[in-house]
């Protein structure tokens, strides 16, 4: 019941704001925000009574259904949570609720803007409840339009040529995953689409069917993730989405990817998983040191940050193939999480900043830190945890990723990776110099204002949430720990 | 008291946070607010001190678990030994006196109330790195600790330099901590658990592989080399002088640097399992010694040759603590450990002091340059008394505190005849360079007028923390003078005694060595009779080499940073244009492809389909006859086919079977049919036409 | 009556003869005459047939308002009510094989049907038999059965004529200028 | 009872043929009247010879004259517009629904 009613009530607000007059836009935006805070504490409240009552066991929670949608075709409306999907519905209300916050500056047609959002917003959330094929097939196509339209029509300079990559890119993708959902329903007997027991059949088929489908899931959610080499649509459309769409693109979107790989291509094939691991962790190990490296050459700041998305969610993948740890793999969901708090947190403060200043290009600035210092200091700590500075969230995460990949997996890949920390750090902290440190050019930026309360309010939660689990990880741990074993033990099979 | 000692580190923290929220916008408030946490912090670190030995070598231990998974914890905890204890006090004390003299020093800078904050936070980091009880959450207090630095370093963001040497210092060290934090793997996967006392005691059983322990440790010990300042990650450190200076003191002195040599200190019991990683140790103290002192014989700028001094002193103690390593691997006995940790004890505070009273002779006339001053003695009577005193110290000269821990390292490497050369010679090269300083600053006569005459003493507040540590820096040492059985020793030994006879003959050889450094001093800077310069030519190569700090700074911008961001950049217009363009290039093949499928499209499967709809239209172009408009013609046509229907039907049901021949006669009927109204249509038209004629 | 006596013959040769006369005369005047004929003719068929009340209401309604209505049409619509022009069209030749073949159909149809359907008791065709006896008050029994059985019918064509005579007036008023 | 049906049938042929035939509308509606009466002599006679019990023979033909009645009405109708706007009743005039 609450979980459709997380995936509904955005719906309905959409439908609200639809019919609202289309002149009113503080209506229009006070409404969405308040839809919005709906779905964000029935998540808050989720997490809460999950780690109470349920994190003890493996099992679904809150399910709702299996009822009979399409019969005749075995189509069922299911849905459930377990402790990999709780964290990801807890991401997805916060920053939904914090993106709307950021985008009540947009003044362009506003009420198709927070009527897509939350379209958006009930699509993410359909990814993660859905227990169904089908049913998480049509989540999964559902946000891929708004996001079209949101990049398409509110983005930057070259918005058109962005948001039809990100849209063929996933859409090409999602073919495959159709294909391979599609061997699965007729493989199965009865042809089932249920994800649930579709889990005991992946194993059952023979090893070319595995193979197959395991690579092409993999496909699909390699680009959402997006794995290198799947990755250029990413800095495009970061680049030219509006401020807000940045942030649910590298809170939610990505992670979906990372999370639809563990709800699905691992567990159902673990002996192509296998098979397949090492290079699953050298694709990881590239994306760490790529994305690094690229981020290093970036002149925009916004690109450094997505191409930093790229480095981070490589470590995700290196986690995801250290498949017998749980630490790796409990690593990765504490990356997922704190990467979508962290870069939605810069996407976030790059567009505080651009919304001032007009340009992104590094070079454009320096010495802001005395002009702007809340600001700075906000950046400075944000741009720290996403270099894995201890007491942050990515610090734990990194940490954790890197002793159970260094356990599973070869030690010589995983020392490369290690480097990746290293140029983290140099690429953010050049950013931070060039930025922030150094001269500061009173001509140009004698008019600049800090950081305003709104703002502050935008990311106050992400960085309280940053630091807590970076301090006491703990109840993140256990929310998952009996889902992961579980998890682990299914792709030891 | 020990039960509290968590309180210790949190203590500075708690001043971080009151002032970055609350305190900040007053500005005596916030400083007297950290002086006062720091100074309880200080209070309360001599108390648990004062217990831990009054336990006897009974350890301490609390922690939570901070990471609960299966086959995975990480806790975060409080470990209290002797060199807990010591060290903190150290810190205690170094940060105390920094933070008072901190007052006068930074008294009209804007972000005054943020540097005692940032003060704060760096104690807090360092507090927190000594008092931990696993590597794990060492790593975290080591990177805090790198933060912290990065901030204080680039205090003063403004200058360029500044922000340049923060990010080095930042970027450099965590080069070592990748090596740290490999390391903490191998500890994490072989042994299970970071846990210091557990770590330790599964290396000393004897269940993990040589070459595993020799790994880790070497690992381990990247992170010192970073921190440390050690060669070859050694180049951060003179650059972070840009630094206000008391914050170079408190990290470059006393403190953050100390922490790579607590690290091996501490992590000693994985060392003494592996003897290759101590030589690899101690080869790497002895080299950063050497080079450091080489570079500081001839650098101007006051801070600079400091911060050399500090590389190469801390090189010291490394290279003790490696040879005790590889020692006691061998089963010799050495006195390598208690050397190390005890020269750390007094180095910082003769280095607090010599960087304290740098700063005040900075503050006084505003100049880094030693050749710019001259002669100030006369007018800053303490700080050049308190200056000296840290000098001789320093220098080795009997009985300062000084004296006796570094004669133990000369006593730890006397059975290495390599590195008891090495030590004479940094020690000669030490006592030399220090002194250079001490009468180009003091003695003589002011090379910059202008400069000598704006000179003045500093305030009190910074010269009284002076005066505290030149008194540590005399009597610190007589805790562990070779008399007492009871010493620094049993610190690090916990309460076993040790007696390190006291050798009079290496006292002798050592005081010759530091007296012959500043005898040469004496002459070539203070009496002049020999020429510095002339011997900078007669020396030109070397001179310059040292002078340019062996080129490492080139070496590195030539063969690591540069290649790295060539890298990047090729990788980025790798990315634009190789695989962006592939996915490009991808979507124009589809475009063209496309383009003949709208060709294929518009010729063949729409000319498929414009056919039928051609023939359809023939066909309907005859049948359209058929539709003559009038009602009685569609009457007569329904008529007729009833008829022809019962017709078909009687006979069918007549003769059954053969029921296709009806059928096609019907069919054929009807199309007759039709012609005949074909036929009929043309007559009434004629018909109409005839009648309108009529 | 097993046998129709000579009022029948004399009753169909009157109303197949007026019958013809109404599709082929020239004068269309002349043929609404000639359909009056055959009403009447008819009405005494059903006189024949024991349709008392069904005759009458052939005679008022159609004889005296059905034909009124057509005579009127032909007054109001045309000129040549007097004139003789060729009142048939050109396919009157098909029509006529049509017609006859049609006829000639259904006479087969009903004669072989006739000799077709047989009962097995009696050895005469089923239809012949007559079940049960009409009601001797065919009015009254009719009546009955427009309240009682016919009910919904009975309100619906009255609707129905409500409505033909509202599409009547709708139809032929004049439209305003 | 066959003689009352062959009344009927040609009854109904000869009113078919005024359909067919006839170029007056007036006239076709006519022989459409005629067609009426057959199929009202059938019911009628089915009524008498084979299903006496009861009227409904008479009753459905009660019913298909007041529904004659009703179309002669219409028809004569439409027949009075056919002729303002055509200036004639001639179906020959009528046949624009073609094409």
């Amino acid at each position: 019941m609450i979980l459709s009613s997380l995936v509904f009530v955005p719906l309905l607000g959409m439908i609200i704001v639809m019919c609202l007059p289309k002149d009113k836009f503080n209506a229009i935006r006070w409404t969405s925000l308040l839809v919005s805070l709906i779905p964000m504490f029935a998540s808050f409240w989720l997490t809460w009574d999950y780690f109470f009552n349920y994190s003890g066991s493996a099992a679904f929670a809150y399910v709702v259904g299996p009822y009979n949608w399409i019969p005749s075709l075995n189509i069922q409306y299911y849905m459930g949570v377990d402790g990999i999907s709780i964290p990801m519905l807890f991401l997805t209300g916060l920053l939904s609720t914090l993106s709307l916050l950021a985008s009540f500056g947009i003044n362009n047609r506003v009420k198709e803007y927070f009527a897509f959002f939350l379209l958006l917003e009930a699509g993410m959330m359909g990814v993660f409840v859905a227990l169904d094929f089908f049913l998480f097939y049509v989540f999964w196509e559902v946000m891929l339009v708004p996001m079209y339209f949101l990049i398409g029509v509110w983005g930057g300079p070259r918005k058109e040529y962005a948001a039809i990559k990100f849209f063929l890119y996933t859409l090409f993708g999602s073919i495959f995953m159709l294909v391979a959902i599609l061997i699965m329903y007729f493989t199965s007997e009865p042809h089932s689409l249920n994800m649930v027991t579709l889990l005991d059949h992946g194993p059952m088929m023979s090893h070319t069917l595995q193979m197959v489908c395991f690579i092409f899931f993999f496909i699909a959610f390699a680009i959402k993730v997006p794995v290198w080499p799947f990755h250029t649509w990413l800095p495009d459309a970061h680049v030219e989405a509006p401020t807000a769409v940045s942030v649910i693109l590298a809170g939610v979107l990505l992670k979906m990817g990372t999370y639809a790989m563990l709800r699905i291509n691992w567990p159902m094939f673990p002996q192509a998983l296998r098979e397949l691991s090492f290079w699953i962790a050298v694709l990881g190990v590239i994306a760490i040191i790529y994305g690094a490296l690229v981020s290093m050459a970036q002149k925009d700041l916004k690109k450094l940050v997505a191409y930093s998305s790229v480095s981070h969610m490589g470590y995700c993948m290196m986690a995801l193939a250290a498949v017998s740890s749980v630490s790796a793999i409990a690593g990765c969901m504490f990356q997922m999480v704190s990467h979508g708090l962290i870069t939605g947190a810069l996407f976030v403060l790059v567009g505080v900043l651009y919304d001032r200043a007009h340009t992104r290009e590094i070079a454009a600035f320096g010495g802001l830190g005395a002009k702007v210092p809340v600001y700075t200091g906000i950046m400075v700590l944000f741009s720290m945890a996403a270099l894995g500075l201890p007491g942050m969230s990515g610090f734990v995460s990194e940490f954790m990723i890197f002793v159970g990949a260094f356990g599973a997996l070869n030690k010589v890949l995983v020392g490369i990776s290690v480097l990746g920390v290293v140029l983290g750090a140099t690429y953010m902290l050049r950013m931070v110099q060039n930025v922030f440190l150094g001269e500061f050019n009173m001509a140009r930026w004698g008019g600049l204002t800090d950081i305003n309360l709104r703002e502050i309010i935008s990311v106050a939660p992400l960085a309280v949430l940053t630091v807590v689990i970076g301090v006491y990880p703990k109840p993140l741990t256990q929310l998952m720990t009996a889902t992961l074993e579980h998890l682990v033990s299914l792709m030891a099979r | 008291m020990t039960e509290f000692s968590f309180l210790i580190p949190l203590l500075p923290l708690f001043s971080f946070v009151m002032i970055i929220f609350f305190l900040r916008w007053k500005e005596m408030l916030s400083a007297v607010f950290s002086i006062v946490m720091i100074l309880a912090a200080w209070v309360m670190s001599i108390i648990v001190l004062i217990e831990t030995i009054a336990r006897h070598g009974d350890n301490y231990e609390a922690f939570y678990k901070f990471v609960d998974l299966p086959n995975f914890v990480l806790e975060i905890g409080v470990l209290i030994d002797p060199l807990t204890a010591i060290m903190l006090v150290v810190v205690t004390t170094v940060g105390a006196c920094v933070e008072i003299y901190s007052v006068g020093y930074m008294h009209n800078d804007p972000r005054f109330s943020r540097f005692f904050a940032y003060l704060s936070l760096f104690l807090f980091s360092m507090l927190g790195l000594v008092v931990a009880n696993n590597f794990f959450m060492i790593f975290i207090f080591w990177e805090l600790v790198g933060l912290t630095s990065y901030l204080l370093i680039g205090f003063w963001f403004e200058k360029k330099s500044a922000a340049d040497a923060c990010k080095k210092a930042f970027i450099t060290t965590r080069m070592g901590d990748l090596g740290f934090l490999v390391g903490l793997f191998i500890i994490g996967i072989y042994f299970g658990t970071f846990n210091y006392l557990r770590v330790f005691d599964i290396a000393g059983s004897g269940m993990i592989p040589a070459g595993i322990l020799t790994a880790a440790a070497i690992f381990v010990f990247c992170g010192a080399v970073g921190k440390s300042a050690q060669w070859p990650l050694h180049v951060w450190l003179p650059d972070a002088m840009e630094g206000p200076t008391p914050v170079s003191a408190l990290i470059h002195a006393a403190t953050m640097v100390a922490a790579g040599v607590y690290l091996v200190a501490r992590s000693m019991p994985l060392f003494v399992t592996s003897g290759d990683a101590s030589m690899v140790v101690a080869i790497i103290g002895l080299i950063t010694s050497f080079i450091a002192a080489s570079i500081g014989l001839v650098q101007n700028d006051i801070k600079r040759v400091l911060a050399y001094s500090t590389v190469s002193q801390l090189g010291y103690m490394i290279m003790a603590l490696g040879l005790y390593g590889y020692d006691h691997f061998h089963g010799q006995h050495s006195p390598g450990f208690y050397a190390g940790t005890f020269h750390l004890y007094t180095h910082a505070f003769f280095k607090g002091l010599l960087f304290l009273g740098a700063g005040s002779v900075i503050h006084a006339v505003h100049t880094n340059d030693i050749q710019e001053m001259g002669g100030l003695g006369r007018k800053m009577k303490k700080t050049a008394l308190t200056f000296m005193i840290a000098s001789l110290s320093i220098a080795g000269i009997f009985p300062l505190s000084g004296f006796w821990s570094k004669d133990e390292i000369v006593a730890a490497a006397s059975h290495h005849p390599v590195f008891f050369i090495g030590t004479l010679t940094i020690a000669f090269m030490t006592a030399f360079y220090m002194w250079r300083l001490c009468f180009l600053t003091f003695f003589g006569e002011p090379r910059d007028q202008h400069r000598y005459d704006h000179a003045h003493e500093s305030p009190n507040n910074m010269t009284y923390p002076l005066i505290f540590l030149a008194v540590l820096s005399v009597c610190a040492g007589w805790v562990g003078v070779p008399y007492l059985s009871h010493g620094f020793a049993s610190f690090v030994f916990h309460d076993e005694a040790y007696h390190p006879h006291p050798n009079y003959l290496l006292w002798a050889v050592s005081t010759i060595v530091g007296g012959g450094g500043i005898i040469l001093a004496y002459l070539m800077y203070y009496k002049k009779s020999i020429s510095a310069d002339a011997m900078a030519n007669r020396f030109k190569r070397i001179y310059k080499l040292l002078y340019n700090k062996w080129y490492f700074d080139e070496i590195y911008q030539k063969i690591l940073i540069d290649p790295v961001m060539s890298i990047a950049s090729f990788m980025w217009k790798f990315d634009a244009n190789v695989i962006d363009g592939a996915v490009n290039g991808t979507g124009w093949l589809t475009i063209k492809w496309s383009d003949i499928k709208e060709w294929f499209d518009t010729w063949i499967v729409d000319g498929a389909v414009n056919g039928t709809g051609w023939i359809v239209r023939q066909g309907a172009n005859i049948l359209r006859f058929l539709q003559t408009g009038s009602m009685q013609f569609y009457a007569l046509f329904i008529a007729a086919l009833v008829v022809l229907f019962g017709i078909y039907r009687f006979e069918t049901s007549m003769m059954e079977g053969d029921e296709p021949i009806f059928t096609i006669g019907f069919i054929i009927a009807v199309v007759l049919l039709a012609v005949a109204a074909k036929l009929l249509q043309g007559r009434p038209q004629t018909d109409r036409q005839a009648e309108s004629e009529e | 009556m097993a046998e129709p006596g000579i009022v029948f013959w004399i009753l169909a040769v009157v109303t197949v003869a007026s019958a013809v006369m109404v599709v082929t005369l020239k004068n269309i005047f002349h043929c609404a005459l000639a359909l009056i004929l055959c009403l009447f003719s008819v009405a005494g068929i059903y006189i024949l047939l024991n349709a008392e009340f069904l005759a009458a209401a052939q005679v008022l309604i159609y004889v005296g308002a059905v034909a009124i209505l057509m005579i009127f049409a032909i007054m109001l619509t045309s000129n040549l009510a007097s004139k003789a022009i060729r009142q048939s069209n050109e396919q009157v030749m098909v029509g006529t094989v049509v017609s006859v073949l049609f006829c000639g159909g259904m006479l087969a149809l009903i004669y072989l049907t006739d000799k077709a359907i047989v009962s097995e008791e009696t050895g005469v065709a089923f239809w012949r038999q007559v079940r049960g006896t009409l009601p001797a008050d065919n009015v009254a029994s009719l009546g009955g059965y427009l309240m009682t059985k016919f009910m919904l019918p009975f309100e619906v064509v009255s609707v129905l004529l409500l409505a033909a005579m509202i599409g009547a007036i709708v139809l032929a008023r004049k439209e305003k200028a | 009872m066959l003689f009352y049906l062959s009344l009927a049938a040609v009854l109904f042929a000869v009113g078919l043929f005024g359909v067919l035939t006839r170029r007056n509308t007036i006239g076709i509606l006519m022989s459409l009247e005629l067609m009426f009466n057959a199929a009202n002599i059938n019911f009628v006679a089915f009524n008498k010879y084979v299903w006496a019990d009861g009227l409904i023979g008479q009753m459905f033909a009660v019913f298909i004259v007041v529904v004659a009645a009703a179309e002669a009405v219409v028809g004569l109708a439409i027949v009075l517009l056919l002729y303002r706007n055509w200036q004639g009743i001639d179906t020959d005039h009528v046949s624009v629904m073609k094409w």
